[in-house]
């Protein structure tokens, strides 16, 4: 621990020194400072590496704009949102929906991928600590909007007429990676991340936008 | 050995709430361990009370007591200065009794 | 009696039905009165008494107890203490949390080894008696308001740190805390999840812990809190006491400056 | 000699164990009816237990939550306004073994009592007394077990 701190404060020192001043440190010097004050602390548990916390440009430019309690500017944002649009991949037979009582099961689940999870553990959709979804389930968070009535509500009666056409790519991106039409939303990147795979993202497609799902009763 | 108890007794009129914390594990018998072997049941048995030494209060529990239970029972004729003594033995035949003063 | 308010809250929404309109809220509701049930009768006090105990107690390989332990207001000084953490000490030359000062005192005035403690899983040996210790300390400042000195230029740099380690997004999820604490009223399920990046009032959020968690009836300190929101973010492991969760807990301190600490609290 | 708390708590605990194992409760020597405790059901759990004719009655009390965040704590309170009443019990319908606590009462005690249970699953529960003829006396409530956190 003292070893620790030692490094710390010696590289305060060398960033006071490099600005050149004793003053405050630069938001440079505490970007610096903290990325090191990571790398010491973080450690490999279980099936979770550090190497998870090496992220890509979508995420450190939403979280330098959250540091500086600024949104970001609309140029920056529809530049991200078009990078991952381009990386969204489209259903590999043209269908779009599978079976809504599965998704229904991976809305339910928050398993996978923490470091008390095994590799085996089957990742959830996580989606009902967040939206609510069916009318039955009473324990649903609200950090995302509700999804009661998605179908419905955009008028979705046969999810493969032409007319449902728009709305069901739509919410295809969305599931497979949100920062394509959100630079800086808060939700997972489910196909982009690889946490679910094809077949889940149709069941959870199935879960919104079948009319016989209890979403849209 | 077991953690002591918390019991607190309260007299209001002429009688004295009392609460009781007990430290134990209250194991179910229905959970398994990470091999997958169900953990045997660990649980508080019986329960008793006394006012001042004379017993007023026996019961039961089973394993579906919460963790670190809690009990509340008010006796009668109880007032301030008097003793309130709680014993819990569980099926291991582990025991302990702590006392307190009603307040 | 707090339980007998409870009753009443229910008593009343009883009598005055479950129109439909309230249908969420009245979920919402029942939740509250059931957490407020559970507010008489805390087994942290069991866990109080026992970090007590331990304070007094002389223990390890010097056989010394932790009287002369100075957290921060003086060696022996346990009143009040817990609010005005973390903060910086100039005999270790860091800033430290509760949990890890309570290490440094356990080496120096003891003779255990902090490191090993450190390396010790939660819920496990030393693990438990630090942890009742910061239970008995927390308790010892109920109803204080959170003051954590500022003044030091580490302890700036440590808030300054946290803040960018609480907007840290990354892992399989690209979560952060401010994924769920950047916001005002939301929930995952049923949790309430406050705003930490501002003032989340008495006993809320970082005035709260350490806890008792009634789902698997353990004693949490700040330092396990942590622990585990960073699980849930899918990151990885961070060392106790390390420097990240005591700049992280530092600006979440410093956010609810002036609010009263209810620790230890009781949750879910 | 100086004793902390703790230490004097234990020494009173060494003491009440050793009047306990002395026999001077000799009233409380009863034995643990494990039939009672091992039922799946209600009804067996009265039948172990030597009670029958299970009717509803507004003299027994119950206090629940409507919903409980967490089925490993759940509040409940038991009571009876009655006379004559030899136990109270508290029974969790769905829970793999139904009976939960089983009071006895006293003159000395108000028949009142709050415990928490631990419940695998939404139930109803049961605040049963069992009468000194034997009859067994009911109030019911449905408390709903959701799941509060991420559910990881």
């Amino acid at each position: 621990m003292k070893k620790q701190h030692k490094i710390t404060l010696s590289l305060l020192a060398a960033a006071a020194a490099l600005a050149g001043c004793v003053a405050a440190p630069s938001s440079v010097d505490l970007d610096r400072l903290t990325a090191d004050i990571v790398k010491k602390s973080f450690r490999d548990q279980g099936i979770v590496k550090v190497s998870v916390l090496d992220t890509d440009e979508t995420n450190r430019v939403c979280s330098a704009a959250d540091v500086a309690g600024k949104p970001l500017e609309a140029d920056i944002a529809k530049k991200i949102e078009e990078a991952n649009l381009k990386a969204v991949k489209w259903p590999s037979d043209g269908k779009f929906l599978g079976d809504w009582k599965e998704g229904e099961k991976l809305a339910q689940s928050g398993r996978g991928l923490t470091w008390t999870d095994e590799a085996t553990t089957p990742n959830g959709g996580n989606c009902y600590n967040c939206h609510q979804i069916t009318k039955a389930e009473i324990s649903f968070g609200t950090i995302g909007p509700s999804l009661y009535n998605y179908g419905k509500l955009r008028g979705v009666t046969d999810p493969n007429a032409p007319a449902a056409k728009a709305i069901v790519e739509y919410t295809w991106g969305k599931l497979w990676n949100t920062r394509a039409y959100n630079a800086c939303s808060n939700m997972p990147r489910f196909g982009h991340a690889g946490l679910l795979d094809e077949q889940q993202l149709k069941d959870l497609m199935a879960l919104l936008l079948d009319p016989k799902s209890p979403v849209n009763q | 050995m077991a953690d002591p108890m918390r019991i607190r007794a309260q007299a209001a009129g002429d009688k004295a709430t009392v609460r009781v914390l007990m430290a134990h594990e209250m194991e179910s018998g229905q959970r398994k361990d990470a091999a997958g072997k169900i953990i045997p049941a660990w649980h508080i048995q019986e329960v008793t009370a006394t006012h001042n030494g004379k017993p007023v209060l026996s019961a039961e529990w089973g394993p579906a007591v919460s963790k670190n239970p809690f009990l509340q029972f008010v006796v009668k004729g109880a007032k301030a200065g008097d003793k309130i003594g709680v014993t819990w033995k569980d099926n291991k035949g582990e025991t302990r009794s702590d006392e307190a003063t009603v307040s | 009696m707090r339980m007998t308010k409870a009753l009443a809250l229910m008593a009343l929404a009883t009598l005055a039905g479950t129109p439909a309109w309230a249908q969420k809220s009245a979920a919402v509701q029942s939740i509250e009165e059931y957490r407020a049930m559970l507010q008489d009768g805390n087994p942290s006090e069991l866990f109080e008494a026992k970090g007590e105990a331990l304070w007094k107690q002389k223990r390890g390989p010097k056989n010394a107890s932790l009287e002369q332990c100075d957290l921060g207001k003086g060696p022996g000084v346990f009143k009040g203490v817990f609010v005005e953490l973390p903060r910086y000490f100039a005999d270790t030359g860091r800033v430290q949390d509760m949990e890890s000062r309570l290490l440094t005192c356990m080496e120096t005035l003891q003779g255990f080894k902090a490191a090993e403690i450190a390396a010790t899983p939660f819920g496990k040996g030393e693990q438990n008696n630090v942890t009742a210790l910061a239970t008995w300390l927390a308790a010892e400042s109920r109803d204080m308001k959170l003051k954590l000195p500022q003044s030091h230029p580490q302890e700036k740099v440590f808030y300054e740190v946290g803040k960018r380690l609480f907007f840290q997004r990354g892992g399989p999820h690209d979560f952060s805390c401010a994924s769920c604490h950047g916001q005002d009223n939301t929930r995952i399920r049923l949790q309430d999840l406050p705003n930490l990046t501002k003032n989340s009032g008495d006993g809320v959020g970082f005035a709260a812990w350490p806890a008792y968690r009634v789902s698997n009836g353990q004693m949490w300190g700040m330092q396990q809190r942590l622990n585990d929101c960073y699980r849930q973010q899918r990151f990885p492991y961070p060392g106790f006491g390390s420097d990240a969760t005591i700049a992280l807990a530092t600006y979440l301190g410093v956010n609810s400056q002036g609010s009263a600490s209810v620790a230890p609290a009781i949750k879910r | 000699m100086h004793l902390s708390r703790r230490q004097a708590l234990k020494q009173t605990a060494v003491v009440a164990g050793l009047l306990a194992s002395t026999g001077l409760f000799p009233q409380y020597a009863f034995a643990f009816n494990k039939d009672a405790f091992e039922a799946k059901s209600i009804a067996d759990t009265l039948k172990a237990l030597g009670a029958s004719g299970l009717s509803a009655s507004p003299d027994v009390m119950l206090t629940a939550p409507d919903i409980a965040e967490n089925g490993a704590v759940v509040p409940l309170a038991v009571s009876t306004t009655l006379t004559g009443v030899k136990r109270l019990l508290v029974l969790v319908e769905k829970n793999p073994s139904a009976l939960i606590a089983s009071f006895n009462t006293s003159d000395s005690v108000e028949s009142a009592f709050s415990i928490r249970a631990k419940m695998g699953q939404s139930s109803d529960v049961y605040a049963v007394a069992v009468m000194n003829d034997g009859k067994a006396l009911f109030a019911k409530k449905e408390v709903k077990v959701t799941l509060g956190g991420c559910g990881g």
